[in-house]
């Protein structure tokens, strides 16, 4: 079936609240607006207003009210609309959703679903392009994806409202309109595992969300030029797949991960510490990080371009791991 | 909507065996802490410990209620609304303990207390927090067809906090029967009322959302029931928020650690003049009701629980460190 | 403390050059915000962009009452702030275009206008997020002495959260000199006042923090002007918040990506009636104020400033990308 | 002259407020109470309530306002009570502090100076014991900084009131009774530079703040086994003082970051990587981390005690990358 990644998430959404009585969505403007990027457009009038709730712009309450809806019974999904607004919400998903199973002894679960946008590429500038996954991956307790794809897009969340944890998901806003196939019998899809979306022998480009897009057009062109290079798409940011990431480097011998947060103290680092931790006498070169220039995301286009991994930037990378020139 | 203070004339018909429940409760707490306080002095006792003491009534008030039903969202300084609610003392000693028979098998403390059995949710800590976990507790249970409500406890000092106003808003907005208590103690630790809110009257906030709001006076423990009845009964019956604040006072510093600067020794000794459990013992002193002699009983069988409590607690064992992992998520990943 | 609303009728001494100066700024802003959407149509500008159409008549009244030593806090939706403070069109433009000439050098884009020679501190897309920045302006200048007061511009939306109630709140207890400005456009995107407010009338929220408030018809320029003259004198004069409701409304949708769903033609052809420039049209059209012929000039006059505006704008260089990490931090770190 | 980093953190306190009419400290409690820490006690008799200024419990507000007064031509030196509660101003610190003077073409500057504490280890259990500092140190436009030491508890504070940009003070909480010697004219430290806190030949310990008692103590206890670590106190976390933490590595050849973070996504592979990065061809082994495991803290001392580092799980890891049993 011919769709886009918004229809695959809106389908996902629309499952959900049909399947399970104790789903609803709540967020800004998920509702009459049809939500900010139109994923939950309809569901409204398909669900009424019980189900799918309009909030007031109050991301600490209404994620709060999530995690207090959880826990008296009913599977939230939160859509918080952009990461950037989510900072609002933090302490209730670090101090509340993440703790409460473990700071109780395993009295109680907080089954909650938080659903957010994410990233920059749109010109939207410095408060508007945040790519903060990398924090909400360091918060033990909680489980963080990134739907890079169709089948994700559809499929992550049912498994997700089966999890007894809190599941953050983050959407790449670039990703909505992005068209594709996918399956008629699409549903959920493990939240465990990083998957090669393209194998090859030489090099292993690790990336997730919307950078995979261009991660797969530097591996085309790179493979034009003799370079064959793998890409692995994290799809779990928490906890890492990490046999799947050190099995490709252990093969290819040679890593680079492409990410869209800033540089220092993000995912990138991460990875690149445990790759170098579990493979470090099989590498044939540092592993290598293309990241997000370390400034707040400007608006006018030729700087946000470069201030972001671009497809020849991160084949340059790839360039330089293999020694050429 | 007004905000004008209950009178702190106690309703009229109280019964000897009513009135006996709430003292006792009032001494377990009292003694319970007091103890606490001795075990924290003698190391047994550990991290923050807040002290209810001089606050009793407002919880063991409030708790007279509530139904087995109802959820209860609290503080860090939430011993005495544990006890109330009807956690039994030894498990909250041993959790203080940080004993595997604990409440919360010795990973929360003093300020994480947790009872699920008894709809006993925390022991939030970050101030304010607690407010949008109880509005999804009551949209939980009007979503579920539940009729219970939620009650959420926080201090005056949370009323400042962003969470207050976005959880009070939400709760009106959406109809939600929650019970919103301020336990006014006029500090948030060594900050004073009228220094950190621009108004002092805190009942008076709720017009702002729309949210019917009623003060009574936190030392009184007749008055705080009756109180907390009505407000409790209108949130059942209307379905929507109320806001009901509890004018009260810590006897005690704000935690273990608080020097207590900020307050006069004048001031601290006034409010102990109107010590809630001098007051109901005052009331219950009329003939008829509790003897001398069934007071010094009631002081000794509370002496003993809490004896008890220590005990069980100091029986606990200690969880495992190859247990530390153990409830950070559930035994079955998806 | 009333937050009844003032009457629309405007003060009777509208003087001729006065009132075509208000005409005049709210045609700036409305052809150059319609220039705004053309040119965004054709790709010239991107990102968000969010017209203040329909609403020209809150910021155009508003800055009549300020001094140029007097701060402005504004939000993502500022351009006719930014228009009426004196900023030129050329700039703004620029800014929106990404050019080096704009008045943010091409970093912020339409929501992040600055112009600090005009102390116009933006540009603040986070809702709520400019509430705390001007209280803590206002906080500088009573330090330093200054006279000044800071004028914060939010929207209905950003009544809810939490930033609103700790500001007014901190403003109002250390009695700083803050004119809190709510542009109530009835929506916050596509919520409509009521499914986000428990309690809609927002000028009566000020009451929980002991602030003065008012609110007014914000599509009337003159009693805008008249309100926020009377509230901004109060401000300077006893030298604390002033919280001033206006009552407007947008004529074009959220946002460019908005399809405006959720609200019926035939309430925004209602408000269209109420336009703000038609109002004091008619009202300039009594004899001796403006003739035909004048406001003809007044059209042609703007929109050559609008055009030129564009040529300004068209005309500014692409910062070069060398330049990305400029401003990051000050030139001369420590 | 015999001190203790709390009183040193005081007078640079007390320094600042006589020096700079500018200047002014404002938080929850630093007044009245004297600071939770008792850090500001006497301040508030000594310079009035205008100066010293007790805040309600709003980190949003007054963070913000910190902002404000800063572009307003004060110096604010913010106090939020500890890193916990930061939570629910970082919204103001990302968006606003950080990015203000960037996104404004650089008109506006923010020299704002926010001081909180952080850490674990008195049995504060999940909401109050958290170590965010990495988060901080991934936001350009912020200078972060973690005093371990006397000197820097004095000196580091001066430097960054004259800093035109917004820096944020670490002190962990446990330092705050540490006692020492200070020189009588200690003042003003730069806030650019690791240092080496004790040289050694054989590895390398990298750590800060709270942590650097305990690797300087593992070192000990190395050191009558016949391994010299050398201990690096990174003092700057961002930016990272990557010339010395390299150089370092570069003599030892074995790197070990010591970091009182949870592991994934921390401060610590971020060093990891950086090193990898930069002297990939000198390593004798992978670098290793000693951080905090992944677990929100409990309050029972065993278990607190088993989360984070110490000195002998210092001890085991530097014994493992050396070889030793
Ligand atoms: C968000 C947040 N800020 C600061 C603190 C530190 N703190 C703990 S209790 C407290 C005072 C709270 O006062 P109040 O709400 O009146 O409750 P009380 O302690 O008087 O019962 C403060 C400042 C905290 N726990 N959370
Ligand atoms: C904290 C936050 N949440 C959500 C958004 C997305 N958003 C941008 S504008 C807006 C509506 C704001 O409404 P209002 O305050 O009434 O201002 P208006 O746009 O009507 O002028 C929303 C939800 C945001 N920018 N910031
Ligand atoms: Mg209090
Ligand atoms: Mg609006």
């Amino acid at each position: 079936m011919r769709t886009t990644y918004r229809e695959a998430a809106r389908a996902a959404l629309r499952e959900a609240l049909r399947t399970d009585p104790r789903v609803f969505l709540m967020g800004e403007d998920v509702g009459r607006y049809g939500g900010a990027y139109a994923v939950s457009r309809g569901l409204l009038e398909e669900f009424g207003p019980d189900r799918v709730r309009d909030t007031p712009l109050s991301e600490s309450a209404f994620v709060g009210a999530g995690i207090g809806a959880a826990l008296g019974g009913m599977r939230p999904i939160v859509e918080v609309m952009t990461v950037n607004f989510s900072l609002l919400a933090l302490d209730q998903i670090v101090n509340n959703a993440a703790t409460l199973r473990h700071m109780s002894g395993g009295q109680l679960g907080v089954p909650l679903v938080i659903r957010m946008a994410t990233g920059a590429g749109r010109q939207l500038a410095a408060q508007h392009s945040h790519s903060l996954e990398c924090w909400y991956a360091h918060v033990p307790g909680i489980r963080v994806v990134a739907p890079a794809t169709l089948e994700d897009a559809r499929g992550m969340l049912p498994t997700a409202l089966r999890s007894p944890d809190p599941v953050v998901i983050f959407e790449h806003a670039s990703l909505y309109p992005v068209e594709g196939d996918l399956a008629d019998g699409a549903g959920a899809v493990d939240l465990e595992r990083a998957v090669v979306r393209r194998p090859g022998r030489d090099l292993t480009l690790i990336t997730y969300g919307g950078s995979l897009g261009k991660a797969l057009a530097a591996a085309e062109t790179l493979a034009r030029e003799g370079v064959e290079a793998e890409v692995v798409d994290l799809r779990v940011l928490r906890p890492l797949d990490l046999p799947a990431i050190v099995g490709s480097v252990q093969r290819t011998h040679r890593a680079i991960i492409v990410d869209e947060g800033w540089r220092t103290g993000g995912l990138a680092g991460e990875i690149s510490a445990c790759i170098t931790e579990r493979a470090f006498y099989e590498l044939d070169a540092p592993v290598e990080r293309v990241c997000t220039a370390e400034v707040p995301i400007p608006y006018a286009k030729q700087l946000e371009d470069a201030a972001l991994p671009q497809v020849d930037t991160i084949v340059a990378a790839c360039r330089a791991i293999m020694g050429r020139p | 909507m007004t905000s004008g203070i209950i009178p702190a004339a106690s309703p009229p018909g109280l019964e000897r065996e009513h009135g006996t429940a709430l003292l006792r409760m009032m001494l377990l707490i009292r003694r319970f802490e007091e103890k606490a306080a001795e075990l924290y002095g003698a190391g047994k006792i550990r991290g923050f410990l807040h002290l209810y003491i001089g606050e009793e009534a407002v919880a063991t008030g409030v708790m007279q209620a509530l139904t087995p039903d109802d959820n209860i969202v609290a503080t860090y300084r939430e011993h005495g609304h544990a006890l109330a609610r009807g956690v039994p003392a030894g498990p909250i000693m041993a959790e203080m303990f940080g004993r595997v028979n604990g409440c919360s098998r010795g990973r929360g403390g003093s300020m994480h207390l947790f009872d699920v059995s008894r709809r006993f949710f925390g022991g939030f800590a970050i101030v304010g927090g607690g407010l949008p976990i109880a509005v999804g507790l009551a949209l939980a249970d009007r979503m579920l067809g539940r009729a219970a409500i939620t009650a959420c406890f926080f201090g005056d000092g949370a009323v400042a906090e962003g969470a207050f106003h976005e959880s009070l808003n939400l709760a009106a907005l959406w109809r939600l029967p929650v019970l919103f208590l301020c336990e006014n103690n006029l500090y948030a630790m060594g900050t004073a009322l009228a220094r950190h809110q621009a108004e002092t009257d805190i009942a008076a906030k709720g017009a702002a959302y729309g949210v019917p709001s009623s003060a009574v006076d936190g030392m009184d423990v007749l008055a705080v029931e009756a109180a907390a009845r009505t407000a409790a009964d209108a949130v059942r019956r209307e379905g929507r928020p109320h806001l009901l604040e509890l004018r009260t006072y810590r006897f005690r510093a704000h935690s273990m650690y608080d020097p207590d600067l900020y307050r006069t020794r004048d001031e601290i000794e006034t409010w102990k003049r109107r010590d809630p459990i001098l007051l109901l013992q005052a009331r219950m002193a009329e003939p008829g009701m509790l003897g001398r002699e069934q007071l010094a009983a009631l002081e000794r069988e509370v002496e003993r629980e809490v004896a008890d409590a220590v005990t069980f607690a100091d029986a606990g064992q200690l969880e495992p460190v190859s247990e530390l992992l153990t409830h950070l998520h559930a035994a079955a990943a998806p």
